[in-house]
């Protein structure tokens, strides 16, 4: 196991780094597209409700790795040439940002409803209300759930490993198949995993306990 | 296009049915083993016994956190040198249970405290003891207000058994990798086919859980 | 200032406003009294938009309420509303309630509105709370500040729905204090809804008592008070709430 | 573990079987056939042949399928006896595992669409040109070397590389050219071109410390060539496949 | 009955009942009265053991609650309880609300229970509303219910912790009058937190007033209400309170 760390410290710390960069900007791609979604799903108009919920049940309802595949695979086909990094990254961002869609409209439905009344009645317009009062209180309900959520994305980015990504799981798979020793190099990327993931759920949890 | 109606053969489809058969029937598995599992786990969690529940709250963290590719490889290329050696299907339905249990876990956990305080003070005060009110008036309760997420859990679940291709499993995903084996030119049809299929499994477990929620009320 | 003519609201197919006719002019401080689910609500809810009414004229400053061309938030500017459960904005402090819809619906100059905030802190007896958030603050504090962030919009008109019956039975004085200073000492009209019949003595014009969605009686203070009041329905509830 | 203790060879005399690691899911060496749900290719054609040699008429061939990330694993925790999956044998490998003799002497090559630029193995030797490979093969390894410029791509299957080379994912596809045969055939835009630049000996992988069921697996293979079993394998599988050489393997 | 001893409870570092000594015999009526955050709900809570005290003795029923050994359950046998926001079971109905305890703590056999289930709704009013689940009450109605659960299980003592401040005023009376059914007609000991002074006046054997976390007054009905209270702490607040 030594051996693997002194020898391939390199690649799995190429692929650390891509890991986390490709979490990074899913992240933030997501809530944006996910807030946005979650705000077409509380509309008062129903075709625009049923955009907003046909994208969130076709993209949380398919593999990821059938919507990375088909982004890397057939996008090049017919509109642009795209990166494994990339082509995982958006499908990443996009399968993620269905969660984040229905975690976001749960965390608006969650205030209660005086809230909303309370800003019309003291002249806001409902954009107004949903900027300056529902959204900030929504996000803080929100921020435990978005954590998992985010939890989620660091490990669904192993999915960059089917693409060419070159994350820490591509790394891995090409250390285990040169060296052969399997348990040993999936042991150490697990921890890789782990030092990511676990002061993250640590921080949610805490975060949580703070806001209750 | 002609890719697509030769990859479309009765015989190729007959062999995806196969597989999501196999998907099916890992996935109703896994579900039923991870929310008994996952409930009790959940409950002592909750129920913050002494050492118990932080020595359980560590290791669902810890399962929490990793990749379900690399519990699955664990489950399988671990365990036997402990001295059990599943098969493939067992130990697919292992590690999902693990993985999802731990989930679950906290999601009963979040759904227990979700519930009004107020619920647990009436029936304390009512005489009930501390299991009684959790399993009479807070649990059931609970399972209502969890369902959502409980129900998202397990269409990960579904769309998770994919990954058990890695050691063989013959599910939808495999399948779907021997047919494009045969021909390369089946793969975006097999895709395709993929993403309709998980998608009818998945959506109709939410339209599902829509309904059990409607009429739980 | 408020004409009802002829109003009717439904819930689905539940008939929760009756043929309502009403005046309320400017200046009025008017009581809404009645059993639980007779209208009172829905009857104040309409007058500033937040909800829909189904037939019937409803002009409140000039605006028809009716007509669905109106732009409700043009009423609302000159409307306030004091709930039940306060309603302050969680996320922000107290000084920040009450500046911000003047700040972003009227864009009143940033130092012209904490002038104004502070000296309505004041009015409100308050002003050591200015940079509480509402989670600090009791019930009786809460509502003070809720009819304080009403005020900074200047409104010709301000709505109560059971300002008080959330309260401790000790803080409810200093709500009443205030909302009857309003009454006194501004030319506010004011619409309360309340079981409080020491206040509706002292500062009402009138009583309007409702049941079953709709108005029963519309007395003059003295004469609510003064005789008894003509229905018996009137009658009987007026027993019922009388202590508590 | 225990496994490592066992004399394999006696095991399965007893038992009367070998089991194998094969793929299910390359054509030519292990497919499998979807009618039937059978295992079909050279390499399972072979196993069974090597089976019955050592253990006689009654003996029995079981097959795994495997991956390139479970056939390892698969075969320390004795799950297989011997992996027969197109594993080049490679002296990086030989620390964790033991080889036979190679049982099929593949070679390396390239696939491009038709009219590429792209002729042999130094025209890809050069910044952004990319090539494409499949996860855990040798042959990735093996570019690195003689194109060490390019950025190899490598994707979990052989149609998926195939996809990405038609998408435009990278300038050409690397793997034994047996492989590359059979995806030009079916794709008649693209081309093997270059020749074989490196030779990828497949060998059958065994545990450490089981020396006798090596030797017997050698003995096997070599009694197979010499009755003519090999060759008849050889053209079973080979013969039909265009542009692929099969009478320079013929043993 | 229920005997305190310099009973100290804290909220971490809080010291929320501060030196509590009071002895309420079997069949006593005792209203507890004080401002909000005195420490009433917190004494009431810790008779049966919901809240645990740390130091002093509390004696409920012959049961020490400050002996880490003892068996709170068997205490709640004995110690009913009603909160201020009913606390219904929500997932059950009203039925099966009242069945519950005395069916899985008793074993009290299913006609019996049946029997005396009935009978109690029919007590408080509502045995009509037996198969209803409790979303589809009115608080004064979830409050009678709530009462009735309690007495299903045949308690010595009942414990109310301020039942009608949540309710609208014309429903109070339906709660209070059940409360006074009890006190007179049964042998119930009752401490009762509550504002309504009327009902004080009328049932109470003994008012206690609470303020800061001590008891300040502790006297007979006849005292505190025909002269004043002693201290000037509860004249202030019978003061403030008087009237709502
Ligand atoms: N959103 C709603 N949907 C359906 N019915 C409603 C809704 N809001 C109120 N109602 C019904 O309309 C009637 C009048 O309600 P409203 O709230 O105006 O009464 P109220 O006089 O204010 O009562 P309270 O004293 O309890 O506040 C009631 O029967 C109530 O159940
Ligand atoms: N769980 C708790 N944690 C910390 N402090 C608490 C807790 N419960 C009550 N307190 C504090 O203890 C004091 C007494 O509270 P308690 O609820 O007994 O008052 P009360 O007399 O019942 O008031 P009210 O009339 O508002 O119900 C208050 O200052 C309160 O803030
Ligand atoms: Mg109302
Ligand atoms: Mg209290």
């Amino acid at each position: 196991m030594l051996d693997i760390i002194t020898t391939q410290w390199h690649p799995l710390l190429n692929g650390l780094w891509n890991t986390i960069l490709c979490s990074l900007i899913a992240l933030v791609g997501s809530l944006i597209i996910g807030t946005f979604f979650a705000l077409l799903e509380i509309s008062k108009y129903r075709i625009v409700r049923l955009i907003g919920s046909i994208y969130v049940e076709v993209f949380r309802n398919i593999p990821l790795l059938v919507i990375a595949m088909g982004f890397f695979l057939i996008v090049p086909m017919y509109i642009t040439k795209i990166s494994g990094f990339a082509a995982g990254t958006i499908g990443l961002t996009l399968y993620t940002s269905a969660f984040i869609a229905e975690t976001v409209r749960a965390g608006i439905n969650s205030v209660e409803g005086g809230q909303l009344e309370g800003a019309l009645a003291n002249g806001l317009t409902h954009a107004q209300a949903m900027r300056y009062i529902i959204l900030p209180q929504a996000f803080r309900v929100v921020i435990p759930p978005l954590g998992n959520q985010f939890i989620n994305l660091v490990k669904n980015s192993s999915v960059l490993a089917f693409v060419a990504g070159f994350d820490l799981m591509y790394e891995g798979n090409l250390i285990a198949n040169d060296t052969l020793q399997t348990m040993p190099t999936y042991f150490i990327v697990g921890v890789l995993y782990l030092i990511i993931t676990l002061p993250l759920s640590y921080y949610m949890r805490h975060l949580e306990k703070k806001l209750a | 296009m002609q890719n697509f109606i030769d990859a479309y053969s009765w015989i190729n489809i007959r062999f995806l049915l196969q597989g999501l058969g196999i998907t099916i029937e890992i996935s109703v598995a896994s579900i039923i083993c991870s929310f008994i599992i996952g409930t009790l786990l959940g409950i002592i969690r909750y129920a913050k016994i002494k050492y118990l529940s932080a020595i359980v709250g560590f290791i669902i963290d810890l399962i929490r956190n990793l990749p379900l590719l690399l519990i699955i490889f664990f489950t399988y290329f671990g365990l036997p040198n402990i001295g059990v050696k599943p098969e493939i299907i067992p130990a697919a339905i292992m590690a999902l249970t693990v993985f999802e249990s731990s989930m679950v876990a906290e999601i009963v956990r979040s759904g227990i405290n979700s519930i009004d305080y107020g619920q647990t003070e009436g029936a304390l005060a009512n005489g009930l003891t501390k299991w009684q009110a959790l399993r009479l008036v807070v649990l059931p309760q609970a399972i209502k207000n969890m369902l959502p997420a409980l129900v998202s859990q397990f269409i990960s679940l579904v769309k998770d058994t994919s990954l058990a291709t890695i050691i063989v499993l013959p599910e939808l995903m495999y399948h779907a990798q021997i047919i494009y084996g045969q021909n390369t030119n089946y793969i975006i049809p097999m895709f395709v086919a993929l993403a309709v299929l998980y998608f009818i499994v998945c959506y109709s477990l939410s339209l599902l859980a829509r309904y059990l929620d409607k009429h739980l009320a | 200032m408020i004409e009802f003519h002829d109003v009717q609201k439904y819930y689905g197919k539940f008939h929760a406003l009756k043929d309502i006719n009403l005046t309320i002019n400017a200046g009025e401080t008017v009581v809404l009294i009645g059993p639980s689910g007779s209208g009172k609500s829905s009857l104040i809810r309409t007058i500033n938009g937040l909800d829909p009414i189904r037939d019937g004229q409803l002009i409140v400053n000039g605006f028809d309420l009716a007509d669905k061309k109106t732009n409700v938030n043009l009423i609302r500017k000159d409307v306030g509303m004091v709930f039940q459960h306060f309603n302050l904005y969680n996320n922000k402090n107290v000084l920040e309630n009450i500046m911000l819809a003047p700040r972003v619906v009227l864009k009143r100059p940033e130092k012209e509105n904490r002038e104004l905030a502070m000296q309505l802190l004041e009015k409100v007896g308050l002003a050591d709370k200015a940079d509480n958030m509402p989670a600090q603050l009791s019930g009786g504090q809460k509502q003070r500040i809720a009819i304080a962030r009403s005020l900074a919009m200047k409104p010709k008109c301000l709505l109560f729905d059971e300002p008080t019956s959330a309260l401790d039975p000790e803080m409810i004085d200093d709500v009443l204090n205030v909302m009857k200073d309003i009454a006194e000492n501004s030319n506010m009209t004011m619409l309360v809804v309340t079981h409080e019949m020491g206040f509706a003595r002292d500062v009402a014009d009138r009583v309007i008592f409702m049941a079953d969605g709709r108005i029963v009686e519309d007395d003059s203070t003295e004469k609510f008070f003064g005789d008894q009041p003509t229905t018996q329905r009137a009658r009987d509830f007026m027993s019922k709430i009388s202590g508590h | 573990s225990s496994v490592a203790k066992q004399d394999v060879l006696k095991v399965d005399q007893k038992n009367k079987q070998i089991t194998w690691g094969v793929k299910a899911d390359t054509r030519l060496f292990g497919l499998e056939n979807i009618r039937t749900g059978k295992l079909e290719g050279f390499e399972i054609d072979l196993a069974k042949a090597m089976t019955k040699e050592i253990l006689g008429p009654n003996g029995k061939a079981v097959f795994v399928p495997v991956t390139s990330s479970t056939r390892v694993p698969l075969l320390k925790n004795g799950n297989i006896d011997a992996i027969m999956a197109t594993m080049t044998i490679t002296p990086g490998r030989e620390k964790q595992v033991d080889f036979t003799k190679s049982y099929f002497d593949a070679g390396q090559s390239l696939l491009v669409k038709k009219g590429s630029p792209i002729k042999n193995i130094q025209d890809l030797n050069k910044p952004g040109k990319v090539i494409l490979g499949v996860s855990g093969s040798n042959s990735v390894k093996n570019v690195a070397k003689y194109a060490p410029k390019a950025r190899v791509l490598q994707l979990s299957d052989y149609a998926q590389a195939m996809t990405a080379l038609k998408s435009k994912q990278g300038d050409a596809l690397t793997t034994d050219n047996g492989i590359l045969y059979g995806m030009a055939s079916e794709n008649p835009g693209y081309e093997v071109v270059g020749g074989n630049f490196t030779k990828e000996p497949y060998g059958i992988a065994v545990n450490k410390n089981q020396a006798p069921f090596r030797n017997k697996l050698n003995w096997a293979l070599e009694r197979l060539e010499k009755n003519g079993t090999y060759n008849r394998l050889l053209l079973k599988w080979f013969g039909n496949v265009k542009g692929f050489n099969y009478q320079e393997m013929k043993r």
